[in-house]
């Protein structure tokens, strides 16, 4: 059952949620409840049998789909990829657990386990066809949560967020299509598997084209600041568990994929290419950050805010050592935690007073104390207090690109003041002062079905703050061998001398050996 | 100042392009068929000159069996168009759009 | 000893972990009672640290778990107890300690009691980690969570709109301070490699001096946020809407005093670049006189006391930028003492006046409140400096490093400074404790404060009393570490005309400031006096109008830009020119709809337009076939001869 | 001299009248106008030499075209007032000059620069009739037989086209006349 579980941890949901439509309305929610927990338990399996030493990938299968031209289903994880399954696996399962009773719940929770498979397939899958096809298949379901139960405007949000990532993904497929052709003009014969294409080793006029080609793809996915305008949309309409996958999965793909594709196989593009994006990504941080600031509506905020971290991991990613591209993939884990709790929180609030403007709120803090409390650790989360989950990743981040230009990273620092100006004044207008508002007079605190997300939320943003090395642990093992992959696969001496050499750094594992 | 090619060339092109305004502008099927006589005159004027300026017959021939032509065509033209007009009792251009895809 | 390390860091954690337990319900007393005496053993524990420290003179160091290792950097949870962060671990618990015992007095009718001990034992355990912890990121930990417990604790009466507005402008003011020294913090790892203090301190004589002086730049400016120095000291001003006891404790004991913490700890780097020293000493000094002059007109009790800390503050950086570290620490120490006294002291005024904090509305309480009267006295001669109180031995003494170090003008500040010091301190003892009873008009009848906060205030009395007698035992432990350079005039004469002269100095000051407030006419100023309507007060009351800039030039255009960024570029040009995009598909679909709507007379006119398009085409490509070979190689390619 | 007032004077009446037939909106001045057109244009083919030509385009196009016009007209209520839709005139006349030129500088072009050279000299000295008789008969000889048969056929399909129902005159019939026949067309085709 070991070596193929990550075939059953993909195809699992996807069955399950073919028998759910025989299950009957009223205990599909305890049927969906069950399939996630079973999931949630196989991706821990996996955690407990995943080698953390290793840096390579495990739990590698290989099914031949079509051998004429080289596309099989291959399969595996490695410390990048793993814990963003686990993240995927644990997020829907609280999800489908603290859904609240929308209308028809069958279809919502059927939506669900197939937008989990797709979800951990794409972080799963190893061959470009599969990647690609796993990638678009995720937008269909994010697709009917959206449009089926969203907001006022939820057709434009849904219709908006499918095209425009489609589109960003088809600029992709055509990269894929010429990188296999390359491979092929160059070995000879076809083949789509990742790992190969990451010992090709490119000129690097086609780096550049094919990562411009990648990029459009990945950029709209993450989104980075020209294209991020899907996000607000699809925030503003889409409904609490929709959001919550959206900001906590969805949004990580984009920023996974740079460092599985466009990394590894384009260095010296990479490297070429490093401070337009450093640049862009700095203007996602403080523009984003600044416009959040602007907002009306709490989810608006909390849709910004997370815009703006994406922009840090951006940031992380393209500082091309092992400190940073480390630090980018944890604050993806961490982000996911913290912004899906917000958006859980904004939620909450939601369903009392189903209105998500601030002006609204006022001096909750008094009527709802345990909401405050939670909010208020999430705030601090988001807002990068050391001892959370978000202070390790932005830490590293911000550490690592700043070996590559000290300018950039000072006004990349930014991000935390900004941050916290629009953090602390929306927890300020919607907790502090005098209960305003006649409906917030008795507005119930959080119920049992709520607690049930939040409180493993918190205690995970708390405890990977203060011992992040079980998970900082596989996920610098397997950086240090895709940084060590860039080094020498680098053909341009400039790329050579960004990408630092690992064999040649003393890694230390405890305090004694340094002394 | 004698009388070259190019004077009879400006002629047609004139005679031709107010031919063209004629067939887009007209809505009676009748005055569209007036304003192709006039388009395939202005042509037979063009040949005959070419023609006598350079010695040369084909020009006359062609101008020849363009008559013929329009004969037969204006012909055909308004036996169809009486039919049309026996059916809908009106000849007017915009009224015949039932080939619409 | 590792136990006791260990008891003195986590038993403030312990206590705030209670009390929190106990938040959302109405007051219980042990949930302030368990975390005072959890705090009382965390500063028995320290003492046994500090007498283990002093005997053996060896320091302990301990890892206890990895914290973040990824690449090169390995930073660890690691902690160190050597005799700089022992003096501060002293300081701290008996601080908080005192100010714990006298908040069960004071909280006592505030209706979220156990919130407020679980917030003040947090703030004392991130006190304990920035103290203790022996890395840059351990700091930085400690330091944020001081941030973070100090927004809680300034916003603890959060349904006042001033409070919460002055906990947010003091949590992002620190955090710019903080963005400096994160900076600070990875230019370090950079260039040494690592973020243990001893590592990174051995390799830093090897780097060149521009590298360090950023590190010093980025480092102090973290200090300068923390510490409320010059650009951004307005939060503390503003800090005084938390409740006295976190007052006491945070803005006037301990956290303010992390930025001199930092410098006296990382002295080994600020050694090596004597200029950023020089620039620290003269920004001090200057903060000194600024607050000082601030302090002399405002009429709020509470502020007056939060500027005399500022200025203090200016000291101790002035002590620090000019190398003498030791004594940086030592008037940290003292002045921690009788400044808490002082604070504590204002609360019980407060309580007894029923919250009103204008002390020209009170006057001639020393009759009611005998106890605060002696204190309140005491703690602000310290403050002056008269000869026998601690503040003598720590302020003179900074006196007398700037003036052997010749810095003159430095000297000549400062000396000033401690003259409008005396001044303002016995103004506010005048105006509250003596002159004619004003409060009588306003028909509050004070009281004195429980007799249990008075014996809770009376260590940090003894205190502020016998703490220059230290000053011998205490110099020899601490130069251990910093570096030991005596501080004495080498001829006796100019020694005695400079101590002389300024107790003289001081003793005027103060009989001027007396006699001019305990005068019987003293009435309520209502803006109409001629004083009031200088320019010069007016300039200082409003002090220097630094507030009002911020918030017009920094707060304002703020939100303004934001809202720009968000209605115009974010909605109108990106979210727009997306939309349009798909616009124009849509309406080129629909405009070339009528091509083929069957009207026979527009396809007409499209198939005339067609064929002139192609002509046009055809000549075009004609003439150019024949001027240019490229284009006739194009046509031939397409199979066009 | 002649030649030059001859070709002027010509010019002006041709584009006279066929403007005339272009844009009036009496069905009847559009065809008096167009039959004195080809008149005119059959004048230019006699200053080019072309007598023969000149002779045909009198007899077969303002003779039995025009004839051919009238009678169709008769079928039609010239009466009415022909109401134009009136297209922006501006896109319409620009389009044809621009197409009427490109169409002369294209054709006209190798021709104007000469560097054609005759396929069928004009001989001198012969009557140009008996010239185009020569060429007609050798050269085109089918093509001549070719337009014989085309207009026979012309002339068949004119005449089964419009033979049918003779008899009544939509023009004259009035409305409830014009349904009832239509009606009974209905269930005529239905019977078939």
């Amino acid at each position: 059952m070991l070596d193929n579980i990550l075939s059953i941890l993909i195809f699992f949901p996807a069955l399950a949620a073919i028998l759910g439509f025989v299950v009957d309305k009223n205990s599909i929610r305890t049927y969906g409840v069950a399939v996630a927990t079973i999931e949630f338990a196989l991706s821990l399996l996996l955690w407990f049998f995943f080698d953390n030493s290793a840096s390579g990938m495990q739990f590698m299968e290989h099914i031949a789909l079509v051998p004429v031209f080289g596309i099989n289903y291959i399969v595996g994880v490695d410390g990048i990829s793993l814990f963003i399954i686990i993240l995927a696996a644990f997020f829907t399962m609280i999800g489908i657990a603290s859904l609240t009773d929308t209308k028809n719940v069958k279809n919502m929770i059927i939506t669900l386990l197939f937008l989990q498979m797709t979800m951990v397939g794409v972080f799963a899958s190893l061959d470009a066809i599969v990647f690609y096809v796993f990638w678009e298949l995720s937008l269909v379901p994010m697709l009917y949560i959206i449009g089926a139960w969203g907001g006022p405007l939820r057709i434009y949000a849904s219709v908006k967020f499918f095209l425009y990532t489609f589109a960003g993904s088809l600029v992709m497929l055509v990269g894929i299509l010429v990188m296999a052709y390359l491979y092929y003009q160059t070995t000879g014969q076809w083949s789509f598997a990742i790992l190969d294409w990451h010992r090709l080793v490119l000129p690097e006029n086609y780096q550049l084209w094919l990562f411009v080609a990648f990029f459009f793809g990945f950029a709209i996915k993450v989104p980075m600041f020209p294209f991020h305008t899907w996000l607000p949309y699809a925030h503003g309409q889409a409904p609490t568990i929709g959001s919550v996958i959206l900001a906590a999965i969805l949004l990580k793909m984009g920023t996974y994929a740079f460092v599985r594709f466009s990394l590894p196989m384009f260095p010296d593009a990479s490297v070429y290419f490093m401070f337009p994006i450093a640049i862009l990504a700095i203007i996602m941080i403080i523009y984003t950050a600044m416009v959040a600031y602007a907002q009306k509506d709490i989810k608006q905020l909390v849709a910004y805010s997370s815009v703006s971290h994406m922009g840090v991991i951006i940031l992380g990613t393209f500082a091309l050592n092992i400190e940073g591209i480390s630090g980018s993939i944890f604050l993806m884990i961490a982000h996911g935690v913290v912004s899906g709790a917000l958006f859980f929180l904004v939620g909450v609030i939601y369903d009392r007073r189903n209105t998500k403007l601030m002006s609204e709120f006022g001096g909750l803090a008094h009527v709802m104390p345990r909401f405050a409390t939670i909010f208020g650790i999430m705030i601090m989360a988001s807002v990068g207090m050391p001892l959370t989950i978000n202070f390790v990743g932005e830490f590293l981040s911000l550490l690592g690109f700043y070996q590559q230009s000290h300018i950039l990273t000072i006004i990349a620092g930014i991000a935390i003041i900004v941050g916290a100006i629009y953090m602390l004044s929306a927890y300020k207008k919607m907790f502090f002062g005098k209960v305003t508002k006649e409906e917030n007079k008795n507005l119930p605190d959080v119920n049992k079905r709520e607690l049930i997300a939040l409180v493993p939320l918190v205690i995970i943003t708390i405890w990977l703050g203060i011992y992040p090395k079980p998970v900082l642990g596989p996920i610098s093992n397997s950086v240090e061998s895709l940084v060590s992959l860039m080094h020498e696969k680098a053909v341009t001496k400039e790329a050579k001398a960004r990408i630092p050499n690992p064999s040649t750094l003393i890694i230390r594992t405890t305090a004694q050996e340094a002394y | 100042m004698e009388i070259g090619l190019n004077h009879y060339l400006v002629l047609s092109t004139i005679l031709f392009s107010i031919g063209l305004i004629g067939v887009m502008r007209r809505k009676n099927l009748l005055m569209l068929f007036f304003a192709t006589e006039i388009l395939l005159n202005s042509v037979n004027i063009s040949f005959a000159a070419i023609s006598h300026y350079n010695g040369d017959l084909t020009g006359q021939m062609f101008a020849f069996f363009v008559i013929a032509i329009a004969a037969s065509e204006v012909a055909v033209g308004l036996g169809l168009l009486i039919l049309w007009h026996k059916r809908h009792n009106n000849i007017d251009l915009d009224s015949m759009s039932t080939m619409r895809g | 000893m590792e136990m006791f390390l260990y008891i003195a860091l986590f038993a403030p954690l312990v206590g705030s972990m209670f009390a929190a337990l106990f938040s959302a319900k109405p007051k219980t007393l042990i949930a302030g009672i368990i975390p005072s005496a959890l705090l009382f053993v965390s500063f028995i524990a320290s003492s046994i640290l500090l007498v283990y420290v002093l005997q053996t003179g060896s320091s302990i160091h301990v890892e206890m778990m990895t914290w973040m290792a990824t690449g090169e950097l390995y930073i660890p949870f690691g902690f160190v107890v050597d005799q700089v962060s022992v003096t501060m671990m002293m300081v701290v618990t008996l601080v908080s300690t005192v100010v714990h015992v006298y908040a069960i007095g004071y909280m006592s009718h505030d209706k979220s009691f156990n919130r407020f001990f679980a917030w003040l034992s947090a703030f004392v355990f991130s006190m304990m980690i920035l103290v203790m912890s022996d890395n840059f990121a351990g700091l930085f930990i400690g330091w944020e969570g001081v941030g973070l417990c100090s927004w809680g604790l300034i916003g603890f009466w959060y349904h006042k709109e001033s409070a919460t507005w002055a906990a947010n402008e003091a949590f992002i003011m620190n955090r710019i301070a903080d963005l400096g020294m994160l900076i600070g913090i990875f230019l370090i790892y950079w260039n040494t490699g690592t973020l243990q203090y001893d590592e990174a301190f051995a390799a830093m004589p090897a780097l060149e001096t521009d590298v360090l002086t950023w590190m010093g730049i980025f480092l102090f400016i973290g200090a300068m946020g923390k510490s409320a120095q010059f650009p951004l000291h307005t939060w503390l001003a503003d800090a005084m809407e938390g409740p006295t006891p976190v007052s006491a404790l945070i803005h006037a004991a301990t956290m303010v005093t992390a930025g001199v913490y930092l410098i006296v700890r990382a002295s080994p780097l600020y050694d090596l670049i004597p200029n950023v020293g020089l620039f620290i000493a003269s920004l001090g000094a200057f903060v000194a006189l600024f607050a000082a002059s601030m302090a002399l007109v405002n009429r709020d009790m509470k502020r007056i006391i939060a500027y005399s800390t500022l200025s203090q503050l200016g000291y101790m950086f002035a002590a620090a930028g000019l190398g003498a570290y030791w004594v940086a620490l030592f008037h940290l120490m003292a002045h921690a003492f009788f400044k808490a006294l002082l604070f504590l002291g204002a609360g019980n005024v407060m309580h007894a006046m029923k919250d009103e904090l204008d002390p020209f509305k009170m006057g001639g309480l020393k009759k009611v409140m005998k106890g605060t009267f002696i204190m309140m006295t005491v703690a602000s001669v310290a403050l002056a400096g008269i000869f026998p109180l601690a503040g003598f031995f720590s302020k003179d003494l900074i006196l007398e490093v700037a003036f052997i170090d010749n810095h003159y003008i430095i000297y000549s500040v400062l000396l000033f400074t401690a003259a409008l010091t005396a001044f303002y301190s016995f103004r506010l003892v005048a105006l509250i404790f003596h002159g004619e009873e004003r409060y009588k008009l306003f028909g509050i009848d004070p009281h004195e404060a429980y007799k249990f906060m008075l014996v809770a205030m009376s260590p940090l009395l003894l205190l502020a009393v016998i703490a220059g007698v230290f000053k011998m035992t205490y110099f020899e432990m601490v130069t251990q570490v910093l570096p030991a350079t005596e501080y004495h005039i080498d001829s006796p004469i100019v020694y005695w005309i400079i101590t002389i002269g300024t107790q003289l100095l001081v003793g005027a000051a103060i009989f001027y400031a007396y006699k001019k407030y305990t005068s019987r006419d003293i009435k309520v100023p209502d803006g109409t006096s001629a004083m009031e309507k200088s320019f010069g007060y007016k300039l200082l009351s409003n002090q220097y109008y630094i507030p009002y800039i911020y918030e017009e030039f920094v707060a304002k255009p703020y939100g303004k830009i934001s809202a720009f960024f968000w209605s115009e570029i974010d909605q109108k040009i990106i979210d727009a020119s997306v939309d349009g995009i798909a616009k124009a598909f849509y309406n080129t679909g629909e405009n070339t709809r009528e091509m083929h709507s069957g009207n026979l007379s527009t396809m007409l006119k499209w198939m005339v337009a067609g064929t002139v398009g192609m002509l046009s085409l055809a000549v075009v490509f004609g003439l150019a076939a024949r001027h240019s070979d490229g284009v006739a190689s194009i046509l031939s390619a397409i199979g066009v001869k | 001299m002649f030649e030059a007032i001859a070709f002027y004077l010509f010019s002006f009446l041709t584009i006279s009248m066929f403007y005339i037939t272009v844009t009036t909106s009496q069905a009847l001045y559009a065809l008096t106008a167009l039959a004195a057109g080809m008149i005119f244009i059959s004048a230019f083919f006699f200053i080019l030499g072309a007598d023969f030509l000149g002779a045909v385009q009198i007899m077969v196009y303002s003779g039995a075209v025009m004839a051919l016009y009238a009678f169709g007209m008769m079928f039609f209520d010239t009466t009415r007032e022909v109401k134009e839709k009136q297209g922006n005139r501006f896109v319409i006349v620009g389009l044809s000059l621009v197409a009427a030129v490109l169409i002369v500088v294209i054709f006209a072009a190798p021709i104007v620069t000469d560097n054609i050279t005759a396929l069928y000299p004009i001989t001198e000295g012969v009557g140009n009739t008996q010239d185009i008789g020569m060429v007609l008969f050798t050269k085109y000889l089918v093509p001549f037989e070719v337009a014989a048969v085309m207009l026979l056929v012309a002339m068949i399909s004119g005449i089964i086209l419009a033979g049918k129902k003779m008899d009544l005159s939509l023009t004259l019939m009035d409305e409830d006349e014009i349904k009832e026949m239509k009606k009974e067309e209905e269930n005529k085709k239905v019977l078939l």
